[in-house]
This record gives C-alpha cells, structure tokens and sequence, in this order.
C-alpha cells in the first residue's frame, strides 16, 4: 500500500510537467489550429530564465584573496556578487538562494514577450498552412533557440537548487500513520504540484469565468462563426499563445530544482507531451491534464523493479504502449472531439 | 420491378427520431424525387443508402442485394454512385484525373495494383473520361486542378466521375443547389440525357421546378415519415404535402 | 525511354548523369586549397546521398502522395540495417543478400506497423508511428542489446559464424562487405593536376539501387497505383463513394515506403557494417521528414535534393572549425579578422544545428513548395529572361517534375 | 600535366579493374604509390579529432579540442611543451611528427555512434587522416575503433570507460589509454569496504546500455567481493530526467547503500534527486545511508552542484594531482584557456603524444608499425605515473584514482579531493578475464 501511494506521489510531478506543457500545447493547437514544435523550447527557455536570474542575481567584481590559490597556485581571485554589497552578505544570500522562485515574476514578462513575439512574427502566417510545414517551422524554431542557449550557457546541465527552506524532504508516510521513512516526498516537489494545480486551475478559471475566455471557447469550437460576430478573435488569439507560452515557461521555471536544466530538455518534453496530448485528445484542455498526471504516474509504477522483472523494459515504453491503446481503442484521445486533426 | 426497397428503416440520434418506419420503392429505370421540409430525414435516408449511416432497424435492398452492413466502395461497387450536397471532389487533382478515377475504380475494382502501368497508357480509359467531361461541357478545363473551379463546375464535374461509372442507381443531393437559373436548365437537361440512357436515379431536392420536370415518382418526407408516394401531379394537388411544408416553414 | 514519356525520360537521365559524374561534380575544389573544405566529393558523403536519397524517395511515396505524415520511418531503416547485418554475420560478406533481407524484414514489420497505424489518419496517425518507432528504438537500445547490441550497435566480429564464407581471413582480418568480390571500400583515384577524383564501388552500387529506387518512383508516381495515392491525399470520403478501397492503398504505399527505408537501411549496413539504435530515434524518422519537405514533399526529385542538402550540411558545416575560419579570413587585419570569426563562428562547426534550424524556417517561410519550388521558379525567370521580347511569357503552372 | 595513380586505399581488383584498365589503359600506372591508408606525402600529417560537439557530451568534447589543439601546439614545437617535458620517452623533438607538421581536423560525434562514424570517415576519406581520436562515450568509441580497424589508420580512443572497448570489441588498430569498469570496482571497493564496512546492502540503479552494464557488474563483483550484498539491480532509460519514480523505492528494499551506474546528464539528475529525496540523511539498517557514483568527471560534478559532497567515486585522472606531469599539463591547459583540464582532456592529450612517439620510435606513420610501438610500452610522466600498455588488448594499465566530492572546495574547480591512489597492481587483471572475453584484436591493417 504505502509502495502505491509512493508511486502515485512520484507521478505527479512529472505528470505536472506533462499536464502544464501539453495543456499549452492545446491550447494553441485548440485556438491557432497549430501544431507548435517549438513548445518544449518554450519550457527550456522558462528554466534557463530560473538559470540567468540566477546568474544575473550572482553578478559579482572580483576580490583578490590573498590567502588562498586557485588551481594554478595563483593568488584566489573571490567573485563578490554586487547584491551581498547593496544588502548586506545576510540579505544577498537569501535573495540569491530565492532566485528559482523569484524567477517566476521575471519569466513572466520575458515568456509573454516571446509568445508575442513568436505569434505575431512566424506562427500568424502558419494558420493557413499544412500542419507538416507548421511542424517543420516550429521545429526549425526549436532547434535554433535551442542552439542559442547552448551556444550561451554550453551542453551540461546547469545546477540551479531550491531555496535552502524547501531542502529535503518529509515524511508523508508518518503523515497519514504509515511507518516512518517510507514515503519520503522532497518538499520542492510538493511545491511543484501545487503550482502546477495553480496554474491549471487559473488557466481553467481564465477560460470559464471571464468574457475573453468565453470567446476564445467560442473560437476553439468554431472560430469562423465567432470571427462573423464581428469579434477580433485573433487578437485574442495572439493573447491565448502569449498564456500558453508562459504557462510552458513557468513550468520550466519550477522545474530547474528537480532537473538541472540544459539546452535538450525541451526536445525531451516535446515528444511525450504530444503523445500526452493526443491521449487526451488534441484541442481538449481536461484530457490534456489528465493524460498528463495518468501518464506521469503510470510511469512511476512502470518503473517499479518488481514490474520491470516481470516486463523486460516496460519502463521504456510504457507510455507509447499507453499511447497505442488508446488511440486504437479510443479513436479521438480519452477527451478529444471528432473531427480534429484528422483531415 | 424497384431496383432499390427500403423497408421499415428507423434511425435515432439520441432522442431524436430522425428516420420513423420509412418505405420506399424505386423502379428501375425512373427518376424518383424525395422532397421534404427541412429536416425532414432527406439526406439522413440517402446516408442509409451509400452506408454512410447504419439504420437501426429495417431494411435497404439493392437489386436484390443488402446495402447495410457493408461499406460504401462496397455499395458503389454493386452500382450505386452518389454526388453530395457540397461537392465532393479530388481537389489537388485535374478534372480528367477525377474523372479517370472513378473509371478505373469501375474497371479494376476497389483495389489494383500495377504501378508498372502508366497512366498515359490508358487511351481508352482517357477518352471515356473526355466525353463525359464534355457532356458536362468541362472538357476545356480538363489540365486544370479541380479545387479551382467554381461551386456549379465542381457539381458538374462530380456528376460526371458518377456518370463515368455508369451506374445503375444515382443518388443526387441536391444536384442544383446555389446553381444560377441557367445552370439549373443545363443540369435539368443533361439529367434528362442520362434518364434517357435508363439510369435509375434518386433526387433530393428543394427546387420544385427541377423535382416537377424530371421526376416520374415523388416521396414527400416530414418528420421522418414519408407522408406521400405518388405521380407528379397528384403530388402538386396534396394537402398533405402542404401541411408538411408549412408547418416545415415555422421550424 | 523504359516506358517513361519525355518530359520523365529526361528527369531521369539527368540524374543518371548527375550521379555517375558525382565524384567530379562534388569535388570542384582543388586539394589544398582553401575551398577544398566544401568538396563533397568522397565516398562516405556520396553513398550518404545515395542512401538517405532512397530513404526520402520511398518517404515520399507515403507522405508525398498519400499525404500520411509517418514519424516512425527511421524503425524500419534500423530494423532493415540489423538484418542486414545478421545477414552478414551469419550467411556472408556479400551485400546482395544482406540488402535483401533487410528490404524483406523492413517490409514485413512496416506491415505489422502500417495495419494497426491506418485505423488512424492525420496526427493520430503520426503518433502511433512514432510511438512504434520510440518503442522500437528504446528496446534495441536496452532490452533487445543481444540482439541489437544497444548503444554500441550491431557490428560484424573476428568469431562470427559465416555459412558461406569466413570468419576471419588469413591474416587475421574480418572479411570486408563486398559485391561479388568487389570490396564496398575499394576506390579508383584520379589525380588531375590540384584536383583529386575518387570512384568508389561501394558509392556506384549505392547509386545503381539510387537510380532504380528512383525509376520505380516514376513509375510508381505515373500509374493509376499513383493517381489513387494522390487521390487518398486529396479526398479520402469522395475515393470510398467511388468504389475505391483507400485502406490497402494507403497500406501498400505504406509497406513500400518502409521497403525502401529497409533498403536505405540494408545499404548503409552495406557500405558499414554497423547498424546503431540511434538510427531509429524519433529525430531520425523527423530528418527524413525534413528531408523531404525542405527538397519538396510530392515531386520526383525533390526528395533526392533536401536529403543531399541535409546530408551536406551536417558532414561539411559541421567540420568548419574556428582555425580553418582564421585560415579563411588570415588576410584581414588581427583585430577585423577576429571580429568577423566572432560573427561566422556561431554557424558552423559546432554551431552547424543553428544554420540547419534557419534554414528550415526560411525555406519553410518563403518556399513552402521546398527546394524544387525554388528551382522551378528559378527556372521561369530564367525563362523569361532568355525568351525575353520573341514569346510571351509562358504562365503554364511549374507542375512538380 | 596530369598525374594518375591507382587507389591509396585499396585496388580494385578482378574484372572491374580489367574493364576500366581497358578504357583507359593508359593512364594508371602499376607502381604501388603508398604502402598504408592515408601516407603522409607532404612536410604535413593530419590527424582527426572526432569528438562529440553537439549533444549532451558537447562540453566534454569541447574540453577535448582544447587539449588536442594543445597537443598539437607541444607536438609542433610551440607553446610550453607540456607534458612532452615530463614524458618518460624522449623521441618527441618539437619538430612535428617525424619532421612533419602536425595538422587536423575536427568532427561531430554528436554522441552517436552512426554520426561518428560518419564523421570519421569523412576524415579518412577527405582529410586524408592517419590517426583519429576522442569522444566521451563507449557506443561511439568501439564503433569508430572498429572503423578504424577496417580503413587501416589507427584510433586512440578517447573518454571510454565500459569494458568492451578493450574487451570484446577490441581491436588491433585501436588503443585506450582512459581506465575502465573493472578498474573502477577493484579500486573503489577496498576504499568503500573500509570507509563503510563490510557488512552493506547496495541497490544499483543501472544505464540501460552497454556501458551501464559492465559498469554494474564490474562494481558489483567488486563489492561482493569485498562482503557486500547486492539487493537489487535496477535498469533506468537513457536520458530519464527525473529518476524519482527509481528512487523513491529503495529505501523500502533494505538497502544502505545506492549505486548510481549513470554518467553525464544522467549522473546529475539521479544523484540530485536521491539527495532531494532524503537519501544521504538517511538511517537504513541502522547506519548512514550512503551513496556511490563509480565513474565521476568533474565537468559532471558541477553539474550535481553541492549534492556530490562526500560521495565516493572513481576517476582517470585529476587536475590536481600533485606529479610533475599532471602539474605541467595543468599549468600549459590552464594558462591557455583559463580552466584546469578535465580528465576526458586529459586523456586524448596522452593519447596524441603516445601516438606522436610511437610513430617517432618506430621511425614510420605505418600503422602496423604504430602497434608495434606502441604494444607493451611502459612508460611515465604522463599524470598517472607508471604505465604499461598492454600488448594483449590495448588497454593502459595504471594508478586509478579514487575521489570523493570535496566538503568545502577552494574554488569553482575545486570540487573532487583524491582519496586515494589506488595502485596500478590492484587493477591488473588477465586479458582473458571473464569481465573482458569473448574478443579478439585480430590482425593490424595497414590499408592497401
């Protein structure tokens, strides 16, 4: 039992990163009609915003201490960061250990600026083209964005920790009268799958309680009668991709404390969320939440040593087998809706 | 003797009944109209014909043979072509590539594969197609791709893959829909030719003019029923069918 | 000529003409010189263009013309590589029957694939494909190593256990792939003043099946085999109202395409006898995807040229290194010289994925028809320009050739 | 004026060549123009530095050109010499190779094996390359070796640590200079038996591929060895990510100690998420909860940030290795480039230089002769103290240092202390040993 709960706790972050990029990923298929291959290098993007914040935050003059030597037995040159001078060693260090989470308010406006960008400069003259060119350009995007990082921050992952508070982990066993010490859960992670049920759940507020949100459910449906109401649907559009960028790169964002970030994470994401996607069936936002965490935790169980004795690397491909099964069985997705992405 | 019977046909949509006890017989070699308010069940009944559409209960024959549980190539392949209410057509194709389709599809059947043929090499099959481009008075356009064309030529062009194959049963939707007065008279006329080849044909149709100068039978449909069968001109006199079509004009 | 009309007759000698004078067209460069670092024109390269030529040709036939967008095709150039190279450990060294096998097995699991991914069409379809491919490629990685070797790949051995032939010859060496006695590796030198020619029987076996591979697909494209293919593209509902089955024509140009993907896959074992998990990651069967919508998803020749063009910049651009650039610019003074290396450097060598991607989205962007539209539309100015005042300009569409 | 020659690299024999001869029977001549692949005829030799430049290896590879690009500075007689001062063999002169400048060319591995490959062959067949060298990862490492068997030049392999590359997959033409799984068991079991006892149960979480196997059963076998158990051992996908799913499981299973048989990328995220995971604060069995990485790289412990703090692993060579040889190279790498050296630097830099003499000693660029040289060589001064490069399968045979990440480092490089310097004799095995059968080298190959 409590090797069951683990497994679904291990599940859920990663189904988080799963659900938040694919719920981008149809969000702009939904509303724009896109297939976006540049979506995992949106989320990479966001957690090399966590990693230049960082760095940004760590900007330092160097101090020549004479005491120590560096590797060539030269005098040590010590980088001071400008921060422990403004606010004091005490104050500088916190703000440097905070610079995941202070990431979030500075990924926002750089994510948005992109997601504009990106929208109003190449994909706004993607929406009448075949989804294989849209796949081909977004691909294209992605790998140069990818080079861009690579070429700025290099191949390796980059340590990027929480703030010493989130540290370790706790006993959630003990929490719910299991014995001690056998769910651990590292706190980060908690705090990853509440703001990834956060971010979700504003995303699903945005879209039901707000009269923008209405019309852009309205164009999801049918976006030619909405664009005869006289409403400007592709403004709101450009918005909708601006959102969905953010919400890749946020959750990139968090993710840097679990996964030092390099340059190929993105590519990495990118297949499973689609295959995430089209689980939950393309253009339908619950489906993708849920594929995502069914798909998160069923490869935590995959990866149990008793299921792989048994099953010979299942682990491996246990989400494409998933994927497999429920496209033949279920022809649009768990949630999709007929007619979608199959011309 | 009726080429095609439908027998006792009922379908649902959830709660709505959409086809109720429909039966109908088509003679072989007449033209037979279904018209009906909107609504009424026209195209959802023609869906029951090309499998399109399973009824629930009830029965489709056609020369004999069961229609249902079997797939449209199937159907088109005992004879039974179809031209849609919006056209449907091979758009990146040229018009006398849409038209050889259909022939090859009539002479080698549903699948063949000899990929060391070529196309060029088919005079005979070419030149069948070109007459029936011609009859349709496409033949000029023959290079260019169909998606081009206008609504009306993409109509005609679709009745000419039907004709190609030389059917014995044509389902029509419509086949005058958005077409000019003029353009209407043209396809009156060449649906006259092809009746007079003995093609049975089935016409859905809301233009009244088109329905009275070809049709030797008229169902009227409403509300899922077919209320009348007759001649045409018993048709005209029918309170029946009037009702229908007024209560048709308030939904 | 062969059964082709004109117009095809011509294509097809052309590339006849192309492939055979490869090894002097893709070496303009003499040795030594600067520009030497852009010749193409050695045996690798030229049986790569070969190869992956024939693996786009046969993508093409399913994506081209059925319009089936498959992200799985790379599974069956790996699986048509480790029997070929079974094929070479167990039976011989000659390559004949290694590419056999290897076409035969690509087909026969392209089959398995193909039948359960039809049920599906637009990107569900994809996504099984590639789910295949990604199962295929994890499992050859780890689970299936006896077979596949995993990560270091499947290669031939010093104890190999060869029925017709040797295991090892006199001096102590694995037997080499060869063609009814001609070594793959064995090449004929040419030198001509600066300029260095190299003809390679393993290139000229690759680019005999090229040219076969390619007039088949003529041959393919012009039957009513090919005007049904177009047609499940264009109108898969009007096709089944006409009597026209599209699942085993869509299967059928599915199980060629993985044929000829096993036949790219049996040659490069063929030419090496190595055959590698990677080979059938996802980002393979994406490349051959690029491949042919960058030379033109639908044309005849399209194909050959994007897999060429790709082929090229990832074996050149990503051998440019920053003291070749030096060399390059050394003629500037230090300080400009530096500065313009500061500025190319980030596009090539290590950089080269950055020129790729670009390329991409540019080609994408301004010829969405891929390379061939450029050329065709190349060659209307042109022809308008040379026919100039004496004819009106000729507005027949560029049909893709 | 023409001049034309037949293939330098193989003649093509029987009919084909009958029919061209016929055509053009002229203008080849029968004089066999080069004894071997690739024969430097020029005042110039080049060689190929294949090494992975894009993928997750490409900072690893990118350290690799700077040692190679250093070598070649040393070998030509520029720069500060390097360690050519502090190399045993004196044959090296600063003149080149035999007179002949030292020129090369560079590739992308990409970290695969189909790409290095390619890569290698392009330098083979268009460079004109007699030698190729680096990499960071077996797959590319044993299929290039093989390539270069097959073509007649010679491969100095590059970072490669599984067993095959000397084991069953070796190779007459190719060499490996870098340690291997086996080393890394006898060396470190000793170290962990007396830092943790004799009495533990270790869990393995293993790299589903090659590497990862021989490394597992390399450390293993070591341990058990030693009296350790094995409670279990467990495959994990290349490039998993988040390891959590293979992690949280094994405080359950009665281990006290987890073996991480990752490297690169992976190394990072699974030693990560085990130390979020609580597993180095752990109580199991009633003692510390420890955790082991058999194959570090300092690149990599960078990656890992503080989480490799007292964690026991094994490594090829240091920077901070206090003979003069590691010292001279330290200070040349440094100097130049600002950063100490990685051991995958290290590596292929000995590797360039031991390749440079052997072709000094044996007077020829002629592969064969190469081997020759370069089998049961013993020699010093190139950071590892005294090494024998074993005739048998061309494996180095060495000190193997056994490190573990440093508690508080004095710099950004600081990050790894030495434990110990496990001696060479301890990490010899037979060349037939069960880790290591199923090879043969076979015989050199020259080329034509």
């Amino acid at each position: 039992m409590d090797a069951i709960i683990l497994q679904i706790l291990n599940g859920l972050d990663k189904g988080s990163a799963y659900a938040l990029i694919a719920l981008g990923l149809t969000l702009i298929f939904g509303t724009l009609g896109v297939v976006n291959f540049a979506h995992g290098a949106l989320f990479m993007i966001g957690a090399f915003c966590a990693v230049t914040l960082n760095r940004l935050l760590s900007l330092s003059h160097e101090v020549v201490d004479e005491t120590r030597t560096d590797f060539l037995g030269n005098p040590l040159r010590v980088d001071v960061p400008y921060v422990y001078e403004w606010f004091g060693p005490d104050v500088g260090a916190t703000i440097i250990d905070w610079s995941v989470p202070l990431a979030i308010l500075f990924a926002i406006p750089i994510m948005v600026l992109i997601g504009l960008a990106m929208e109003r400069g190449l994909i706004k003259h993607f929406y009448k083209r075949p989804h294989a060119d849209q796949i081909l350009v977004t691909f294209g995007l992605a790998i140069v964005l990818q080079e861009i990082i690579k070429a700025f921050y290099g191949a390796n992952p980059i340590p990027t920790p929480a703030p010493e508070a989130f540290v370790g982990s706790f006993d959630f066993g003990a929490l719910i009268g299991f014995d001690p010490q056998t769910i651990m859960y590292p706190y980060w992670r908690l705090v990853y799958f509440s703001f990834a049920i956060l971010i979700i759940g504003a995303v699903f507020a945005f879209l039901r309680y707000t009269t923008f949100g209405m019309v852009v459910r309205a164009g999801m449906a049918d976006r030619e009668t909405v664009g005869l109401l006289g409403i400007n649907i592709d403004r709101r559009f450009t918005i909708m991709f601006a959102i969905a960028a953010c919400v890749a790169g946020l959750a990139g964002v968090m993710y840097t404390p679990i996964l030092s970030p390099n340059y190929n994470m993105g590519m990495n994401f990118l297949v499973l969320s689609f295959v995430v996607v089209v689980v939950g069936g393309m253009g339908s936002l619950p489906g993708a939440v849920a594929a995502g965490f069914l798909l998160g935790i069923l490869e935590s169980f995959a990866s149990r040593a008793e299921v792989i004795d048994i099953i010979p690397g299942i682990n491996q491909v246990i989400i494409y087998l998933v994927a497999i099964i429920v496209l033949l069985t279920r022809p649009r997705g768990l949630l999709g809706r007929k007619g979608v992405m199959e011309e | 003797m009726s080429i095609l019977e439908v027998n006792n046909v009922n379908k649902n949509f959830g709660g709505l009944k959409a086809l109720n006890n429909v039966n109908l017989q088509v003679e072989a070699g007449t033209v037979h109209a279904i018209i009906g308010p909107n609504g009424a069940g026209k195209s959802t009944l023609l869906n029951c014909f090309v499998g399109r559409l399973e009824p629930d209960t009830g029965s489709v024959t056609f020369d004999g043979e069961s229609l249902l549980g079997i797939k449209p190539f199937q159907i088109n392949q005992l004879g039974v072509s179809r031209v849609f209410q919006t056209p449907e057509i091979f758009g990146a194709l040229t018009l006398i590539e849409n038209v050889m389709i259909p022939a090859f599809a009539k002479r080698d059947g549903a699948f063949h594969m000899e990929p060391w043929r070529s196309v060029g090499s088919e005079a005979g099959l070419h030149e069948q197609a070109m007459e029936m481009l011609s009859d349709v008075g496409l033949d000029a356009k023959a290079d260019e791709l169909a998606g081009q064309l206008s609504r009306g030529d993409k109509r005609r062009l679709e009745l000419a893959m039907c004709l190609v194959q030389d059917p014995k049963l044509l389902l029509l939707d419509e086949p005058t829909a958005g077409m000019s007065r003029g353009d209407t008279n043209n396809t009156i006329d060449l649906m006259k030719r092809i009746a007079q080849r003995g093609v049975t044909m089935v016409v859905i149709e809301h233009d009244m003019h088109v329905v009275f100068s070809l049709a030797e039978k008229i169902s009227v449909l409403a509300q899922g029923t077919v209320i009348v069968e007759d001649v045409p001109e018993k048709i005209k006199g029918d309170p029946r069918v009037q009702d229908a079509y007024l209560g048709g004009a308030h939904l | 000529m062969l059964g082709l009309n004109r117009k095809d007759s011509g294509l097809f000698l052309l590339v006849i003409c192309l492939t055979a004078l490869a090894p002097f067209l893709l070496n303009p460069f003499p040795e030594g010189s600067e520009l030497a670092q852009f010749n193409a024109g050695y045996p690798d390269l030229m049986q790569r263009f070969m190869i992956f030529g024939i693996f786009a040709i046969g993508f093409n036939i399913l994506f081209g013309l059925t319009g089936y967008l498959s992200f799985g095709h790379a599974a069956f150039l790996g699986v048509g590589s480790y029997a070929g190279v079974w094929m070479m450990k167990l039976l011989t060294v000659n390559v004949v029957p290694a590419i056999i096998m290897s076409v035969i097995v690509a087909g026969l699991f392209s089959l398995v694939v193909g039948f359960i991914s039809l049920r599906r069409s637009g990107i569900y379809f994809s996504i099984l494909t590639l789910a295949f491919a990604q199962m295929s490629f994890a499992l050859a990685y780890s689970v299936l190593t006896p077979i596949t070797n995993g990560e270091t790949g499947l290669q031939l051995s010093l104890n190999d256990p060869r029925i017709l032939g040797i295991s090892q010859t006199v001096d102590g060496s694995i037997p080499a792939a060869n063609f009814f006695g001609i070594e793959m590796r064995d090449s004929l030198e040419l030198a001509m003043g600066g300029w260095l020619f190299t003809f390679n029987a393993g290139y000229y076996l690759a680019a005999i099946v090229m040219l076969i591979s390619f007039y088949i697909a003529i041959r393919i494209f012009r039957s009513p085999f090919g005007m049904m293919l177009r047609a499940v593209k264009s109108n898969q509902q009007r096709m089944s109202y006409t009597g026209l089955n599209t699942r085993p024509y869509a299967l059928t140009a599915f199980v060629i395409s993985g044929m000829y993907a096993g036949l790219a896959g049996g040659l490069m074992v063929a030419m090496d006898p190595l055959a590698g998990a990677e080979r059938m990651y996802w980002t393979a069967s994406g490349e051959v995807v690029l491949m042919t919508i960058l030379g033109g998803a639908g044309t005849l020749l399209g194909p050959i040229i994007g897999a060429s063009a790709i082929k090229y910049f990832e074996n050149i651009f990503s051998k440019i290194n920053d003291t070749v650039l030096h060399g390059w610019f050394s003629f500037m003074p230090d300080g400009l010289q530096d500065f313009v290396v500061a500025i190319i450097h980030p596009f090539i060598g290590k950089g080269w994925h950055l020129t790729l991607g670009l390329m991409f989205m540019l080609v994408v962007i301004f010829l969405p028809g891929g390379l061939m539209e450029g050329i065709n539309r190349l060659r209307i100015w042109f022809g308008k320009r040379i026919n100039g005042r004496q004819q009106a300009p000729d507005h027949a569409p560029a049909t893709s050739s | 004026m023409s001049k034309f020659h037949i293939s330098r690299r193989g003649l093509l024999k029987g009919s084909a060549v009958a029919g061209i001869g016929l055509a053009a029977p002229t203008i080849f001549t029968s004089k066999a123009w080069a004894s071997f692949t690739n024969e430097p005829k020029g005042d110039s030799v080049t060689l190929g530095f294949n090494v992975p430049q894009s993928g997750v290896y490409a900072d690893e590879g990118a350290d690799q050109l700077r040692a190679l690009r250093l070598a070649v500075e040393h070998l030509n007689g520029e720069g500060d010499s390097g360690m050519m001062s502090t190399f045993s063999s004196k044959a090296l002169k600063g003149n080149g190779i035999l007179g002949k400048k030292v020129e090369f060319v560079t590739g992308d591995t990409q970290t695969k094996t189909d790409a290095a490959r390619a890569s290698a062959r392009s330098m083979i067949e268009k460079d004109g390359a007699v030698m190729i060298t680096g990499g960071s990862s077996s797959g590319p490492a044993v299929a290039v070796q093989a390539l270069c068997q097959e073509a007649g030049v010679i491969f100095m392999a590059g970072l490669t640590h599984a067993n095959d590359t000397t084991g069953k997959d070796r190779r007459r033409n190719g060499f490996r200079h870098f340690f291997n799984s086996y080393m890394s068991g006898a060396a470190l079991a000793p170290v962990l038996k007396n830092a943790y006892g004799a009495d533990r149960n270790a869990y393995y979480l293993t790299a589903d591929y090659n590497w990862g196997y021989t490394t597992e059963q390399a450390i293993s076998e070591a341990t058990e060895g030693v009296g350790w158990t094995t409670v279990n051992k467990v495959l994990t996908p290349l490039g998993a990510g988040d390891f959590s799913s293979y992690i949280a499981p094994v405080l359950q299973s009665g281990a006290d100690v987890l073996v991480l048989v990752h490297y690169g990328g992976d190394m990072v995220n699974s030693l990560t998420n085990a130390v979020q995971f609580g597993l180095r604060d752990a109580q199991a069995n009633g003692k510390n909860f420890e955790i082991v990485v058999p194959l570090y790289s300092r690149l990599m412990a960078k990656g890992a940030g503080a989480n490799v703090k007292g964690i026991f692993g094994s490594t090829n060579w240091h920077w901070s290795l206090p003979d003069e040889g590691s010292k001279a190279f330290t200070r040349s790498f440094g100097t130049k480039y600002g950063v100490p050296p990685s051991q995958a630097a290290h590596t292929v830099y000995c590797q360039a230089l031991l390749y440079a003499d052997a072709v000094e000693r044996s007077g020829s660029f002629n592969p064969c002769g190469v081997v020759e040289a370069l089998e049961d060589f013993e020699f010093d001064g190139l950071g590892n103290g005294k090494t024998l490069y074993r005739a048998e399968d061309h494996q180095c045979f060495k000190d193997v240092l056994v490190v573990k990440g440093k508690e508080n480092p004095d710099n950004e490089f600081d990050l790894l202390e030495i434990v110990e310097n496990t001696p060479v004799d301890q990490v010899t095995y037979p060349h037939d040993h069960p880790q290591f059968a199923g090879g043969a080298l076979g015989a050199c190959n020259a080329g034509s």
